[in-house]
Order: C-alpha cells, then structure tokens, then sequence
C-alpha cells in the first residue's frame, strides 16, 4: 500500500468527502491559502474555492456556532480549531448548543459538525499552546471524540466523523503530522467505538492513544527484550469507547497500563482504568496504572518540557513494576 | 377611474385589511397564550421557569411578519412569542411547556428550547446571545446553499454584552451574509437596567462593524413590519446583515416568580402599559381606519381564546412521554 | 449550635471575609441589589457598598477575565458565574489565564480568586441549566475545587477558598440552598483537601459529592435496614483530593461506591474509582461502581428529568448488589 | 530675557534631547534584540517559536513612555518589544527566551510568557485577545485601590474579532476604568490581511461603547507618545478608558520561519521598510532637530549592541533550571 505522512492522510479525506458531498465545508484561521499553520490542509482551497475553505477571523466561539449553524441548516461543516488550548473558547458552542440540539429539539434537529482540533506537547510550545483537553468533550453526552494515532486510522475515522450525523471533536496529535505509514486508496471508513490492537501480546496490556502509542509500542520493543510481552491497544475513539475490546485483553493479560498524553487527574486515563479494574476486575492480577501528563501547566524550557510526557522508558518501567512480582510468582 | 382599478383597489385595501387583522389576531393570540401560560405556571401545573413575552409581541409579530415560512430564526429564553409568531401550533407548544409528550420537542426541550424547523424555528436558547452563532451559520449556510433564505436572530438587549454576538457580526458583514440580528431591548436583563450594563448605543455597534443598523419602536408593529421589511428584503437579495434594535417594554417580571420587582417603579410599568400596549395600539389604528370595528376585534379575540383554552385542555390532556425516552435522541 | 440554611452560610463566609479583608469584592451578573437569582447575597451590597459587590453586563468570559486581571493585582475577587453551565463561556479565562499565570511566570504572579458556580438538576431547567461540569475544572493543573454539601462545610470551605492564594472554582448545588445545619458562628475554616466522613460504617464506603451525599445517606438509612452498614464519605474538595482517607476508608470496608451527580464518562466518579481501584487493590472484595448522572442531557419533562439523577434507592440498590454475594460468602 | 531664563531653556531643552535620546535607544535596543532573537532561533539556539516585534518599536516604546513605572501592560505572543519598553533587561529575557534559570519565569514561560512584575508588566499572552480581561481588572484594581495607575492592553488587529475585547470594554466604559487599549494594527493575523477578517474602521468599535478612540501613526515615536500621553492623563484622572489605534507594519515574518511570506507584496515589504522604519524616523528628526549627530547615533547603536552581545553571552552560559522545578510554582 502507498505510504503517505499523517497530515496527508488527514487531506485526502477532508478531498474525498468533500468531492463526494458539496454540503461539507471548512471553517478555520488561515485554512484557505496557508492550509493552516500546520500546512495539512495546503491546496484544498485550489480545488474547492474560497466558498467551501473559508478563512475566518480569530473568533473561535464565532466560528463554532457559525459551524453549528451551517450544520443544522444541511450543511456539514468541518470546524479549524489550530491548538486544542484554544477549545478554551468554543466551549458553550460546542458543549451547550451542538452537544444538545438535538436532544433538546427531541430528535428534530441534528448538527452534523466535524470539530478538527490538536494534542500534544513537546513543541516547545508552551502552557497554552500544549495541551491535550480531550478529556473535557469525551465528557459530555452528545458528543464523538476521535483520535486516530496512524496515517490509515487518520483517513479512516475522519472519513467517518464527517458523514456522522453528530457534532465529533476530533483530535490529531500536532507531532503525529509527518509520521508516515500506509493509507488504503479510495473510500476508507473505519467505524467509531473500534479499538485496534496495534501490537498483540500476553502478560500486560498497554491501552494508548493518539501518539501515545508509538510510545507505547517503544516500550513493548523494550519490554520484549525484557522478556515480558505487552499487548498494545489504541481505543481511537474514546466515545463511544469499545470497552469490550479492552476488557477482553486484560482479561489475557491480568494487567493494564492506561497512557494518555493529558492530565491523568479526572482525565481520559481515569475513565478507561475505572471501566477496565470493574469489568476485569475478577481478572486483574495487578491494579491498574495510568500513565499521563505531570499535572503541571506545561513548561517552556525543553529541560522541563521533556519531564511532563510519557515516555517509552516511564512505560515500560511502569509495565515492569506491574509484571515483576507477578510474573516472579509464575 | 374605471371599474376594473376600483375593484384592483379594493382588492389590495381587502389584503391589507386582512393582513392587518392577521398580525392583530397573532399579537393577541400571544399574549393571551402567555396570560394562559402565567395561570398554568401559577397554579402548579407548568414546571420549570416561565419568561413571559407579554408587552413585547410586536417584536415577533412584526418580524415575522416580513419573514417566509422557509426563513429562519433563532429564539431565547423569553422565547414562545417567537414561535407562536413564526408559526408554532399553540396545542404542541403548551404540550411542550408541561412536558408533555405531543409537545415541540417531545418534552426535552421546555419553555427555553422550543424548536420547530418545520416552521424556521432553528430553537430557543437558554444562553443568552447563544444562538447568534447558529442564526449566523444559517446564513451562511442559505448563502452557500443558494437559496435566498434569509435568518433573523432574536436576542435581548442584555446579550448585547456577550462576546460572541461581535464576533459573528463581524463575520456576517466581511461575508455579507443574509442575517439580521434583531435586538429586542426591554429596558431589563433580569434585574438590572441596562444603563447599568451597556455603554453606548446599542445601535452604534454593529453600524461600526458596517452593519446597517436602525432602531424602531417596538411596540408599533406596523413600524417594526416596515423596518424589518427593509433589511430583510436587502438580505434576501444579496445585500448582507441588518441589525434592527426595537425599543420595548415586559410588562411582567422577569419570569412568573419575579413579583415584586423592586428594581424598577411601578408608575414606569405602569405608563407602558396604559399607553404602549403593542396590541392595543394596533387595535386602535385599525379602529382608527375603519378596518376593523370593535365587535370584529372582539369576534378575533374570543377565537383566539378558544384556540388557546382548546391547547390548553389538549396539553393537560396529553401523556408524558414514556420515561424511556429519556435516553433516546442523545444521538442522530 | 445555630442552624443556618446553606445559603446563609455562604452568605455568612462572604460577609465575614469581606469584614476581615477590604481586597475581597464580588463581580457578577445580578449580585448587588438582587443578592443573585437565588437571593444567596441577598443584603451584602447594603453593607459592603457597589464598589464592592459589582453587578456586571452578561458576559461571563468578561468578568473571568476581569477578575484574572483584578486578582494578580491585589485584590481578592469572587466572581459569581450564576449556573455552572455557563462556565463554558469562561473556561479561557480560568484554565488558560487563571490556572496557569502563576506558573507560567515562574512562580511571581499570582490569582487569589474564586469562582463560586452551581451544579445540579431536578429544578425542571432543562439542558443548558442543570449540567454539573465540574469535572473539567478538576481535570486542570493550577486550579482547586471544592464542593460543600453541608452548611458548616459551606462555610468553612469558602472561608478557605477565599484566604487561598490560588483561583478555587466553589460548586453549590442550586437545590441545596435552602437545607439547614449547624454552623459555627465566627471565623471557621475547613483546610482544603480533608474528606469528612459522613457517616461511619463496615460494609461499603459510599463516597458522594455535593447534595449526592444527602442521596448516600438516605441510601445508608434504607442499607441499614437491610442490615448492610455504609461509610459514607466526602471528600469535600476534589483538588486537592483526600485520598488517603478514602482509601482507609475502603480499606475497611472492602467495598466501594461513588457518587457524583455528573456525568460518569470521563467524570468525576472515574478519578475517584480508579484511585480506589488502585490503592485499595489488595482490599477489594468486588469492583468500585459508579453512579452519576444519566448519560444525556438533562431533559425538561419532570418524568424524564427524574430518571437522570442518582437516588436513594439506585444507590442503595447499588450497594446491596454489591454487599449481596459477598456477604453471603461471610 | 534674562540669564535665568535662557539657562532654564536651555535645560528644558537638554532633558527634551535627553529624552528622545533615550526613546531612540530603546527603539534600538529592542529592534537589536530581535535581530538576534532571529539568529538565535535560525541557529538552532531558541527552541519553540519568535514572533519578531521588528518594525513596530515605536508602537511599544511611545506607549510605554507615557507611562510609570507601577502602571501595567499586558502584552501579547508578539511581546518582547512591550517587555523592554516598560523596562525589562535584556539578559534576563534572553535567558527567558533559551528556556533557562535565571529567565524573568525561570524558563517556564518562554517567548510567549514573559511576565515582569516589578515593572508594572502583567505578562504576555499566548491567546489571541486573551489578556484584555486581565488588562481591565487591573485597571479596576487600581480604581477600588485608589492608586492612580493606569493599565494598558496591548493586541493585534487579529485580536480584534475576539468577542472578550468587547465584552471587557463595555466594562470599562461603564465603569470609568484606568485603561487603554492599544491595537497595533501590523494589517496581517498569520497569513491572512486584516481586510479578510476585520469589518469597518476599527477604531469605531471602542467609539461605539463611548470609549474616546483614536488613530496614530505607529511608526511615529513622538506621535505615539503624544496620543498615548492624553490617554493615560485622562485615564489617570478620572476620565476612563481609551483606545488608540496603531498603524503599523510587521517587517519580518509571523514568525521567523515564515520565511516566503506568499500572503503579501515584496513591494508592499520593502516600501514599509525603506520609508517607514521607526528608528530611522526618529533618527532622522533627531538629526534634522540637531539633537544628535551621526557620530552620536552611532555611539548609542555602539552601547546598544554591546549590552545586547552581553545578553546573549549571559543567557548562553546561564543553566538551565533544575528539572525537580518542573513541578514547583503550580500552586502559591
Ligand atoms: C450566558 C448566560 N448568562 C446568564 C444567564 C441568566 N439569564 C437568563 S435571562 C437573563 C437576562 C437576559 O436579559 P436580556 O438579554 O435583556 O433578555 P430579556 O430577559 O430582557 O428578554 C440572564 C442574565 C443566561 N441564561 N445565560
Ligand atoms: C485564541 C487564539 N487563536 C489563534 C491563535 C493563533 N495565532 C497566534 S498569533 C495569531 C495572529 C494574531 O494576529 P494579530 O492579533 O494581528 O497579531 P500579530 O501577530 O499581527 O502581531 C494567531 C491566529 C492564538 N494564539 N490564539
Ligand atoms: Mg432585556
Ligand atoms: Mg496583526
């Protein structure tokens, strides 16, 4: 299969769909002839006008409802949200109108919206522009959170969240961009609430998203030379979250990492270690253990940057703590 | 004048007499809708918080009034004069106001979240200023889609402090959008008077934006027919945004509960009521010309009273939806 | 001691702290001459004067903003967001100004501020205003959050809020207001991140936030009759979070509940069950279970409404099924 | 006229010089340190992004010498140049900007962070418009403390669509406070010129809340000052915000990898930077006035470059912070 970066992938089926569908439009800062800041989106505005890639003012609530607006009015927007810190300020749109429309107009109204926003530190960067605050929409019923880690889950589960029927935040890790892999020509669906297992294995199960599971997948290489077989499973959505998919492979392995680039405190982390020590719990042989962000706001200097992610080597220590005793007692 | 220009004049006379009597049975149909709706919250019967459109229905009529079926607006809090004004059915929305389950929304929404697209009705918002950007994206929406639809979004002079409301004004004059925002300023936001909270003149922001921008009196609703009229006409033929500030008056509290009212003084209700009653006023212009005689008005309003208690009786009468249904809907 | 109604408590902390410190000052929409929609200030305008309990336009991002601002420059503000569901307008302000100031300028700037919002349904408010969002704000490094269920903790704890140094977000439950209680008259301050047992018990702890452990209680009541005997335990403040108390508590117990009346995805109730999960591994006779809100948006309709809400008797029935096999295998 | 006279003239004109003197100097100062700011980045030193001030000095440092000491700004992502017009040193903002201890945030802030309380600067803002809150309560701060400082806000034209400026203005018109928006309009937001995304005149939007709102040439330092200098009088007494539009212009990239700049003229640049440099402006007049000679200039430029050469020398070698502070300074 033809390899191509992350970013790439995030292009073709923005073309695909909007070649397929008139009705899908995209809304965003400097989307339109910069094709953002990221230059994922560079030359959709050649082929689809200024009508459909619409530069907008910084207005990100503005943008939003109007996004909101169009969708419930047959159009299916695709919302630019550049840094997910700035999800900041499109929080009642998203939350207290699209999340509820059509709930509220019992079933009448729908908000077929796409929100496209980012994850990730270690940019350098900064605190208000690296942070991953997934946790806060995949709270709100309503609501789809996607957030592929791969070129192909990329193209897939965008594929996906814009002819969903629902307002979907979707998130891609600002790193991830130029990360290449094969992506599947032509129309490439994938469907929500399917996990993936990104590698198979026996004794520990590492539950990762987005870039956190390349991480994940380091620490298995590292694990493996450790002689302890890590099992890495990627939601990519984390609503609807395919819990049973989880479950399943704890129940293989008796244990479980959960690593997630935000803030472990009421975080993605939380949610996925509470759901997998209740409905494993007959099968854990350790607890559960949550890897995330150091609960700080999220330093400049690289020296300090560098010590608020995960990395392979926090994983794999962790998984090692995890196996230790355990498999000392096999 | 031959016969053939008489008879095309009475003609026309005859439309504008019905016309006239059509906005004065939906004015009235409003605010005996709300007095039905002060009752029924009162007696216990209506749950929640009920924000009643009683002094400002020549906003809604007026408006509406110059608007298509297929056009759309967005509504808030004080909300059921919008919809009743854009079409709704007094039945459904009474059902909807006692959580029934015939009611707009199947009794999710209430009293704030009354949606019927069938009629335009893009939704009530318990936001203040939260549906500026949905009546915008309509636009933009209509625009991109071709049609000349046109939106027109309803807000309160206290969401004239929100934020957002500029930050989609903007974008609908840069893109000359067919919106306009119609700001319907009673004076209060819950308890405060505006001086208190709005700078300025209203009227003033959105004209620096480049937004043509009028203000008319709210409560003669052949003049707010007239103004609206205009920017919507510009709108639907690609001439972009109007803002239209409506100067108007709620004659109740804030909501039911709100029964003292110690922030403002009684002899100014007062005066509003005695002398700006939008429904009285156009009463009278139609008594004035000869259009309609006090038996005819009198005639409209013991129709309009039976249709009200008939939607009355139908939503106390009607189910509640069968609890199931709380988890349906959540998703499309 | 002298009962007081909850509303009067935070009344009382606001009177008091505001006599003892001429920086506190209070913004928000409705807060002077009205005492807020929910009268709880109802009188502090006639002592404390316009200067210092300022009502403000509509614009919840605004008065964030201005308090931030007020904040860092000597002042103490308390800033009134009258329904925490409008808390999406401001999250800006307080996750990427508020929380993040200190840090992000090494340690010389600071935000004494709280936020004083309400959670909670059953009022026949509908969607936009009977959410519990209080999840995101837990979720963010620089902030605290506390959330009284009792007049004395109302009061005790905002006393705290008020004289900390950092932005606290203070959630009241708007159905709570009139619940009456003893309350220590004069200054009392309740240090931040002490869980209160409620209730001591063998069986099951039952953690509960907010009004919910007015539900736990009354659920401990029915258990009791069942002969089954619950803990019931409130951590008062979600950060900093008691964890070691909670633990202790299960520790004992072997059990545990958690209730909270937000959403359970990625919501309150999956911290605390993963940390539970975690710490008391080795204590667990079964799994934690969660109950919180119904995974909707709140509904008008008072027959829909109901079944959204944790009660005495789901919590109950919760806990029996959980004490039911294992207290037969006792 | 007398001795007396003459020599007070003459000392009145000699603080003159030494004044624009020193505004000239730190004009340099700052477009010196953005030149290598720029090396330091493109040499790999810098980690994460620089958004260059180059080409608006007299924007930041004719505002800032209008003001005292115990005044505050707020500045923004482009906000070296307001950190060393309101006094910051240079080697304690290179530091900063290498991520390293002895920074003015101790390397946790960065470009986009820094923040110098002791010289009245509340910090700069890595959101678009997201310090015009913090701006404002400063200024009512100062009003309930009955100091007499003053607060300035400094935004781009980009920030102009965020609705919280409008918002947090209204509040200040109402309320009478001590603070100045300054909007330095460079006309591009990233990529996009101010005319895609910035409906009407700017400056009719404060002026639409009451707001006294004027328009200045932002590359004129004397101009800057003079209209800066009614504001914060008037603002310092009593009389309320302001709002002072800069016309000024980017003469570097948005940030300094945007190196091709495929959104605006060669032209357009070079016109900007041939005819309207700030520094040259003001050296030009100082010489024209005989207020500094070419040698004189020279000399400053000469003192200039050797504290900034100091500066980077200092940051280079300064440590980075030990990484155990990664976690402290989260809470007070
Ligand atoms: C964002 C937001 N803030 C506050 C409220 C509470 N609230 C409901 S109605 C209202 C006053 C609105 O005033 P105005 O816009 O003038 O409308 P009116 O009630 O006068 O029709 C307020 C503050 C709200 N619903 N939404
Ligand atoms: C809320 C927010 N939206 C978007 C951005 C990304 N961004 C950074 S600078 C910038 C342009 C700002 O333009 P302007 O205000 O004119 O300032 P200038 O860069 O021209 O000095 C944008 C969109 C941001 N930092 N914050
Ligand atoms: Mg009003
Ligand atoms: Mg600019």
């Amino acid at each position: 299969m033809r390899e191509m970066t992350f970013g790439q992938a995030i292009r073709e089926a923005l073309a695909e769909e909007m070649r397929r569908d008139s009705r899908v439009i995209i809304i965003g800062e400097d989307v339109a002839e910069a094709g953002t800041v990221f230059k994922v989106l560079a030359g959709l505005v050649d082929e689809f006008g200024p009508e459909r890639v619409i530069d907008t003012p910084i207005s990100e609530a503005g943008i939003t409802g109007v996004g909101v607006g169009a969708a419930m009015t047959g159009m299916r927007p695709v919302v630019d949200i550049m840094f997910g810190d700035f999800i900041t300020l499109a929080m009642d749109q998203i939350v207290n109108q699209a999340a509820k429309v059509h709930y509220m107009s019992g079933g009448k109204l729908r908000v077929p919206m796409v929100v496209r926003t980012t994850l990730g530190a270690t940019r350098r960067s900064a605190a208000q522009h690296s942070q991953s605050l997934h946790a806060w929409v995949s709270h709100i019923p309503g609501l789809k959170v996607a957030l592929p880690s791969t070129p192909a889950d990329a193209k897939g589960l965008l594929t996906t969240a814009i002819r969903d029927d629902n307002p979907v935040v979707f998130y891609e890790d600002k790193m991830m961009y130029q990360v290449k892999g094969p992506v599947p020509e032509g129309e490439y669906v994938i469907p929500f609430g399917v996990a993936d297992i990104k590698r198979a294995g026996t004794d520990v199960t590492i539950v990762a998203t987005s870039s956190m599971v390349y991480v994940a997948l380091e620490a298995a290489t590292l694990l493996e030379a450790a002689g302890i077989s890590a099992e890495v499973v990627d939601p990519r959505t984390l609503y609807p979250l395919d819990t049973a998919t989880l479950v399943r492979s704890v129940q293989k392995t008796g244990r479980a990492i959960v690593v997630d680039e935000g803030y472990m405190r009421y975080g993605i982390t939380a949610e996925i270690a509470a759901v997998i020590a209740d409905e494993a719990f007959d099968y854990l042989d350790a607890p559960v253990k949550r890897i995330g962000a150091a609960d700080v706001p999220v330093p400049f200097s690289p020296v300090l940057e560098d010590r608020t992610v995960p990395t392979a080597h926090s994983v794999a220590a962790a998984a090692t703590a995890l196996c230790g005793p355990a498999s000392a007692s096999r | 004048m031959d016969i053939g220009v008489r008879k095309r004049a009475t003609a026309a006379g005859r439309a504008q007499r019905d016309q006239w009597l059509d906005v004065y049975r939906r004015m009235l149909l409003i605010r005996i809708f709300e007095e039905h709706v002060n009752d029924l919250y009162t007696g216990g019967k209506m749950p929640g918080l009920a924000h009643l459109y009683i002094g400002e229905e020549a906003v809604a009529v007026g408006v509406c009034h110059a608007l298509r079926r297929d056009d759309y607006i967005t509504s808030t809090h004080r909300g059921h004069g919008h919809c009743l004004a854009k079409g709704a059915s007094v039945d459904r929305m009474f059902a909807e106001l006692l959580g029934k389950e015939p009611g707009y929304c199947r009794g999710k929404g209430g009293s704030m979240h009354i949606a019927d697209p069938d009629a335009g009705n893009l939704g009530a918002n318990g936001i203040v200023g939260g549906s500026a950007g949905i009546a915008t994206g309509a636009a933009l929406s209509a625009k991109l889609r071709a049609t000349d639809q046109v939106a027109v979004c309803f807000f309160g002079d206290g969401a004239l402090n929100q934020g957002l409301l500029y930050e989609v004004m903007n974008m609908a004059a840069l893109w000359k959008l067919p919106v306009i925002y119609v700001c319907e300023h009673n004076v209060y936001g819950e308890y405060t008077h505006s001086s208190e909270t709005t700078a300025g003149d209203p009227k003033a922001r959105p004209a620096a934006l480049g937004i043509p921008s009028g203000e008319v009196d709210g409560q003669d609703v052949r003049a707010v027919y007239a103004a609206a009229g205009d920017h919507v006409e510009r709108a639907r033929h690609g001439g972009g945004p109007g803002f239209l500030l409506c100067r108007t008056y709620r004659f109740r509290g804030h909501h039911v509960g709100d029964i003292n009212r110690p922030y403002r003084a009684r002899e100014e209700e007062e005066g509003w009521i005695r002398d700006r009653d939008p429904v009285r006023i156009l009463g009278g212009w139609l008594a004035q010309q000869r259009l309609a005689d006090a038996a005819g008005l009198e005639e409209i309003e013991r129709e309009v009273r039976a249709e009200v208690a008939a939607g009355v009786q139908f939503a106390l009468a009607a189910p509640y939806p069968d609890p199931s249904e709380v988890a349906e809907d959540v998703y499309a």
